[in-house]
């Protein structure tokens, strides 16, 4: 066993984050090599420790706070799945975001933050512990609010407050499930679930609800949803960050660490938890297809888009048969990939093309033929078009529907591909097909930094879905994973 | 039975006077009742066989503090500033009757217990003084002595905060017109001599009879006072190296006598053998610093440009 | 040796007051001097009550009950350090608003001898056994604070100098009424002989007389309306003095009457009235600091919401349930939840005066952009926001678990929901502040520029308030050092 | 006969009353800080002749030297308090506080 390895990991993102915050404005070059070097260097330990993983060997870090408070690190498959994932994004996303920010003011502060963002959303993948998890989860609000509000215009500063306004609530209520929970059954350890059977049943649904309530904030859990799309206002990387690397990932996990690690999976069933839960994410998914079909700017859909399909990973959750479990699971690789590459291409259009409403993407594919390339991927795994991975996730979702005996979650996903195909496939009809209007403003995809990372992100979320049979695909991690769960 | 009969008496004008002073119509006159009402606090305090605390009450409670209070009606009265009057309050009044009975009620019922005199007569020897009010002050709790004698400068130096900025460096108090051949002037160089006599003789039976640093210290703080309203002195700038000095003087000597007795293994501890030389040396530098502070608090801050 | 450590703390500031007054075209560099002098001994008197216990000594080698007794314990030097911490750098920080070049001015006089005696009144009620002398102490200490807080000489601060010090006169009566009665009964003043003779009424009257005028001072509800026009009043040196660390005084002693002293005479009801008095000022205070728009107004109504948590240690720690296992936890967590305060609530006070520097006044409608002009002070800000909303990690996340968590495995959850909204409350008038900071438009074209090395002054104190939430398991099992009644370690039946 | 200690505690708990009465029910200040006096030396006298009480074996001196340091702690708060309020007279030509007077403070 030991300690050295969670903590270096929580240290590549933290110590560039402390260092960049003082470096002066126009060191834009050690900015880049600190974050940078940070995120490979993740990178690299990340593929150490899954081969020590699979080796058998436990890694845990240990700081104690105050009897019965202490900060838990401690690598499991799960966490391995969600720092795999957030490792890799995060050098992506580093990448376009240096090309995509230039030389704009507060650089130091974004990329400070932005750093500070990653560790906090490594700690709480690494988090052994319910209060290690909350505490980075907190940590992810505090730390994501300085980006979301970084154009400091009144949009920005508007959609930061909503950002919080939802939030913090959300995390009192977490902090007061927590507590009530541990008050009663001492420290909740993932590994090692206690015997939360000494709280009532009432009590233990309440708990359960809070924690819902508190983690599907970050999730956009219908009704919980309304700041991620006002958060569109903060600069594309914040987007990507927001919607795949990060924060509502962190929700989605959150979830999942409540249902197969707090509560488990007998339990959930036992209190009839589960479904309640499922059905709302269902009415989510549906909800959030509905509301994107509304929206005529790109970004705006995109993050309707969000709303819906994170709620697969927590439908996958809820329903908690193995199928379904595998399903939600890898939906989490797979919706962080292919909504990182629509956000990505979405930010080239914006800034080279200069393209923000979706009535303005006509005839775009030929003037940024790439970047369609990639946005016609993202879309068409967003819609579950074979072979791409968002295939995959709605396969094994819908198998593990039946296979729960919930068969209308067949009928909510088919209705779901359709109106997902009705929000994109318009969008690709005019990328493809339209005629660009005679004044439309110049484009191109002269920035290899922002291209080269969407283009990687679309190779990954065809690769996941090509190669789902794999030994070391995305799909064959999360059946790993939910072998470990399931009874 | 003479002596209940007289205290009866006492405490009947006590209240009397006390009430005359907080419900009194004018405010001149609430504080004429208050200065009678402090001599009458004298004289409980004699009733009680505690000479040290009637000579502090007679000095500091009734005399300071009522120099202090007329000189605050008369800056009131010519600043024009009033005040709604007095809301009679039943309600209240009430209240504060009650807590006057269950106060009462406290002193009828506290059970017997027996002072801290034997142990502080066992102290005495060698605790340099014979007076046992002295040796507490000054050495059995020194330490209150040494801060209680520091909040004075701290409060000086409040009072000072509140001078304009451009007085700043001035002589305290408003300048005071004096006819030379005036009632006040013969007073003025008439009493202080005598005062100064009392003063020190306060100050230095203060180690074996009533009195000490704080009554002698006020007795000087009058004089000076007297003095200066006469025109025969004048106060000192307020930055006036020797004022500071002098106001410091006691507060570091107590200290510094205290840190030697630290270094030696007990602050503010006096050795036995030297005692008697050390209460009387604090005593003395006490009463200078106690006796400019008062006189200063009672000039207030400085108002004129230097 | 131990002597010398236990009275330095005292002694030095005193020392440096008097000489202040008398050289004070020195006493800049001489309080600048004392406050690291002083932090350094704390700091080395703590090591040796961790390392030996308890440290006890007797003034002037007289024994309680004739003389008086000092002692240093978990809670006393635990307070006495992070005082010194605050009291360092707000001196430093006040070095270049009074500190005077050539000609000697009012303030620049009057500034240094005040902020002393407030120190040392401040470290002799943190040590002071002896309820006589920690009446003098609190004189000492309020009295300076008043001055304090009248020093700028404005109508509206004298006006709140005078609250201020309605305040406090009833507050010291009714304290020393208490000590009277407690000496009538006893014949000593000594908390530790008090707490092994048996108690009857008179102590619990005098008891109730000292809590009351302790309550005044700490500004507990309905006590509390002399403290933001004070606070806020006076200059931001004086204010995170004033705010930080003043208040903290009395209440360290009325821990000392209510955990040390008697125990044994807190009823449920009397508990319960403490926590529900803390519980209204968190409510009140906080939703009083949401209407404000100034910022030093809602940083001062921030004390009195902060404050009422403190109280909150009284029905979860309090009576009979000092010897529940969960009490360890609250009773650490209010002087976890009062370090926190003190840091953060000085740093944000300095930030604030910086920004006024910078700004000209302390409208909210001033912080517009401030983020872009004054990064590390807004940084600053930011953290210590963090701090005082109990948002992991800080000092105060670390208190608010404790509590909570005791207020859950105590079966008391009411408290847990006061101390969940009074979170949420914080950050909602706390976001306020820093949201114009991070507004772009409308922001103020031409500022006075504030030297950086200002501006971290405030960012240190900061970080020391989030550096206790991530190293807080030392001063957890220090403060347990001489804990009265200390029954069982951890927090869980 | 009735001791002279217990008649002057008597008298010290009615100066109480009537000195807290005077301090909370006026608004002018000169005359709350004139009440707060006649409060302080009622305390000092419940304490006086809380000395005095016990069976007789000389006057205790503690009290006393306590009561003596209380005279000298009150006159110094009054003398603060007096000129703070000589300046607020000064600048706004009142001699209270806002709220005691109905004006928002």
């Amino acid at each position: 066993m030991t300690a050295v390895l969670p903590v270096l990991i929580l240290a590549t993102s933290l110590v560039p984050a402390l260092l960049i915050f003082w470096l002066p404005e126009r060191a834009w070059r050690a900015r880049a090599w600190l974050n940078l070097g940070g995120a490979a260097v993740k990178i690299l330990l990340v593929v150490f420790l899954m081969v020590e993983v699979a080796n058998g060997v436990t890694h845990e870090a240990r700081l104690d706070l105050a009897p019965g408070l202490y900060l838990l690190l401690r690598v499991d498959a799960l966490t391995l799945l969600f720092v795999s994932l957030s490792a890799f994004l995060w050098l992506m996303t580093t990448i376009y975001a240096i090309a995509y920010l230039g030389d704009g003011p507060n650089l130091s502060r974004f990329f400070g933050f932005f750093s500070l963002c990653v560790a906090a959303t490594t700690g709480l993948a690494l988090a052994g512990t319910l209060i290690t998890f909350f505490i980075f989860f907190e940590l992810l609000t505090l730390t994501t609010w300085p980006l979301v509000v970084h154009k400091e215009d009144a949009k920005s500063v508007k959609a930061g407050r909503l950002y919080l306004a939802y939030s913090l609530p959300g995390s009192a209520a977490l902090l007061v499930a927590i507590i009530w929970l541990e008050s009663a059954t001492g420290p909740v350890i993932f590994a090692e679930p206690g015997d939360l059977r000494v709280l009532s049943d009432a009590s233990l649904m309440a708990i359960f609800a809070l924690f819902a309530l508190g983690v599907g904030v970050k999730a956009a859990l219908f009704p919980l949803h309304g700041w991620l799309p006002e958060a569109m206002a903060a600069p594309a990387p914040v987007s990507a960050l927001l919607h795949a690397v990060a924060v509502v990932k962190a929700g989605a996990f959150g979830i999942v660490r409540l249902i197969y690690d707090v509560f488990g999976i007998a339990l959930t069933a036992e209190l009839g938890v589960g479904l309640p839960l499922a059905l709302l994410a269902a009415f989510t998914i549906l909800w959030g297809s509905l509301r994107a079909l509304q929206q005529t700017e790109v970004k705006k859909r995109l993050a309707f888009s969000t709303v819906s399909q994170v709620s697969y990973i927590i439908l996958g959750a809820a329903l908690a048969g193995p199928y379904a479990v595998i399903g939600g699971l890898v939906h989490l690789v797979h919706q962080g990939l292919m909504k990182i590459t629509l956000f990505f291409c979405a930010g080239l259009y914006d800034e080279r093309a200069g393209i923000t409403r979706i009535d303005q993407l006509d005839g775009i594919g030929r003037r940024m033929p790439m970047t369609s390339i990639c946005f016609t991927i993202g879309a068409m795994g967003m819609i579950g078009i074979p072979p791409v991975a968002g295939f995959v996730s709605k396969f094994y979702l819908g198998l593990g529907g039946l296979q729960a005996g919930e068969p209308w979650v067949v009928g909510v996903l088919a209705a779901s591909a359709l109106l997902n195909a009705g929000y994109f496939l318009p969008m690709l009809y005019r990328i493809w097909f339209g005629v660009a209007p005679a004044d439309a403003p110049q484009a191109d995809e002269r920035s290899l930094g922002m291209l080269v990372p969407a283009v990687a992100t679309a190779a990954a979320s065809l690769a996941a879905g090509l190669f789902a049979g794999a030994a070391i695909s995305p799909l064959a991690w999360a059946s790993l994973i939910a072998a470990g769960y399931l009874p | 039975m003479i002596g209940t009969a007289l205290d009866l008496v006492v405490v009947a004008l006590l209240v009397a006077a006390a009430l005359a002073a907080v419900g009194a119509r004018g405010l001149f006159a609430g504080v004429v009742f208050f200065v009678g009402y402090g001599v009458f606090v004298a004289i409980a305090w004699l009733r009680l066989d505690a000479i040290d605390v009637a000579l502090a009450e007679a000095a500091i409670g009734a005399g300071l503090t009522g120099v202090l209070l007329l000189g605050a009606v008369g800056h009131l009265t010519r600043a024009g500033a009033g005040a709604p009057p007095r809301r009679p309050a039943i309600p209240l009044a009430l209240a504060c009757a009650g807590i006057s009975v269950m106060l009462g009620w406290a002193v009828l019922s506290l059970p017997d217990a027996p002072g801290l005199q034997a142990p502080v007569a066992a102290a005495l020897p060698g605790s340099g003084s014979t007076n046992p009010v002295t040796s507490v002050l000054l050495n059995f709790r020194a330490f209150d002595t040494l801060l209680e004698s520091i909040v004075l400068l701290a409060v000086l130096v409040g009072v000072w905060a509140l001078a304009p900025d451009a007085a700043w460096g001035g002589r305290p108090g408003l300048v005071q017109r004096v006819r030379p051949d005036g009632v006040l002037a013969g007073f003025g160089r008439l009493l202080p001599p005598l005062g100064l006599l009392v003063g020190v003789y306060l100050v230095w039976a203060g180690t074996k009879q009533p009195g000490g640093a704080f009554q002698g210290g006020t007795v000087l703080a009058a004089v000076w006072l007297l003095a200066s309203m006469a025109g025969v002195a004048r106060a000192p700038r307020v930055t006036s190296l020797i004022l500071r000095a002098a106001l410091v003087a006691g507060p570091v000597l107590f200290l510094a006598v205290g840190m030697a007795g630290a270094l030696g293994g007990s602050f503010l501890g006096l050795r036995p053998d030297w005692a008697a030389a050390l209460v009387l040396t604090i005593e003395v530098g006490l009463t200078l610093s106690i006796a400019s502070a008062l006189a200063l608090l009672v000039l207030g801050p400085p108002e004129r440009p230097a | 040796m131990t002597t010398l450590l236990l009275s330095l703390p005292v002694a030095l500031p005193l020392l440096a007051a008097l000489l202040a007054v008398a050289a004070s075209r020195q006493a800049a560099g001489l309080a600048m001097a004392t406050g690291f002098l002083v932090l350094g001994l704390s700091v080395w008197l703590a090591f040796e009550v961790a390392a030996a216990g308890p440290i006890t000594i007797a003034l002037g080698g007289w024994e309680a009950p004739l003389g008086i007794v000092l002692r240093a314990d978990g809670l006393g030097a635990g307070f006495l350090v992070v005082s010194a911490m605050v009291m360092a750098v707000v001196l430093v920080a006040a070095q270049p608003s009074f500190e005077d070049q050539g000609q000697e001015s009012r303030a620049g006089f009057a500034f240094w001898p005040l902020a002393l005696l407030l120190f040392a009144g401040l470290n002799t009620a943190f040590l002071s056994r002896d309820l006589f002398n920690l009446f003098v102490a609190l004189e000492l200490l309020t009295l300076s604070a008043i001055a304090l807080v009248a020093i700028e000489g404005k109508a509206g601060s004298v006006t709140a100098a005078l609250r201020y010090m309605v305040f406090a006169l009833l507050g010291s009566v009714l304290f020393l009424l208490g000590a009277a009665l407690a000496y009538a009964a006893h014949a000593t003043l000594d908390i530790g002989l008090l707490a092994q003779v048996e108690l009857g009424w008179p102590m619990a009257a005098a008891l109730a007389l000292m809590t009351m005028g302790l309550a005044i001072k700490t500004a507990l509800f309905p006590f509390h309306a002399w403290l933001p026009p004070a606070h806020a009043g006076a200059p931001a040196p004086a204010s995170a003095m004033l705010s930080a660390l003043v208040p903290k005084a009395s209440f360290v002693i009325l821990l000392r009457l209510w955990f040390d002293l008697a125990p044994e005479l807190a009823s449920p009801l009397l508990l319960a009235v403490l926590g529900g008095l803390g519980a209204v000022a968190v409510i009140h205070g906080s939703l009083l600091a949401i209407g404000q728009d100034r910022l030093k107004l809602i940083i001062a109504y921030s004390t009195v919401a902060q404050l009422g948590y403190l109280f909150l240690v009284f029905p979860l720690a309090g009576g009979a349930g000092g010897a529940q296992p969960w009490s360890a936890g609250a009773w650490t967590a209010a002087s976890f939840h009062a370090f926190a305060h003190m840091l953060a609530k000085a740093a944000m006070f300095l930030a604030a005066g910086l920004f006024l520097r910078a700004v000209g006044h302390d409208r909210l409608e001033g912080l517009r952009g401030l983020a872009r002009a004054m990064p590390i002070a807004c940084f600053a800000f930011g953290l210590s926001a963090i701090s005082l909303m109990g948002l992991p990690l800080s000092g105060g996340f670390t208190a608010k678990y404790l509590l909570l968590t005791s207020a859950f495995a105590s079966g008391q959850w009411g408290w847990g929901l006061v101390l969940v909204a009074g979170g949420l409350l914080a950050a909602i008038y706390l976001f306020r502040p820093l949201n114009l900071m991070f507004s772009k438009e409308g922001a103020a074209a031409s500022l006075t520029p504030v030297p950086r090395w200002e501006q971290v002054l405030p960012l240190l104190l900061a970080l020391a308030a989030v550096l206790l939430g991530l190293f807080s398991a030392g001063p957890f099992a220090f403060l347990q050092i001489g804990r009265p009644g200390a029954a069982a370690e951890g927090l869980l039946p | 006969m009735i001791p002279s200690a217990t008649l002057f505690g008597l008298a010290g708990a009615a100066l109480v009353g009537i000195g807290l009465y005077g301090f909370l029910a006026h608004a002018h200040l000169l005359r709350r800080l004139l009440s707060f006096n006649v409060l302080g030396s009622g305390v000092f006298l419940m304490f006086g002749a809380a000395a005095w009480r016990s069976p007789w074996i000389g006057a205790d001196a503690v009290p006393h030297a306590l009561i003596i340091t209380g005279i000298v702690v009150k006159l110094a708060g009054s003398a603060l308090a007096i000129a703070l309020l000589v300046q607020l007279a000064r600048a706004t030509r009142r001699a209270a506080l806002p709220e005691d007077e109905g004006r928002p403070p």
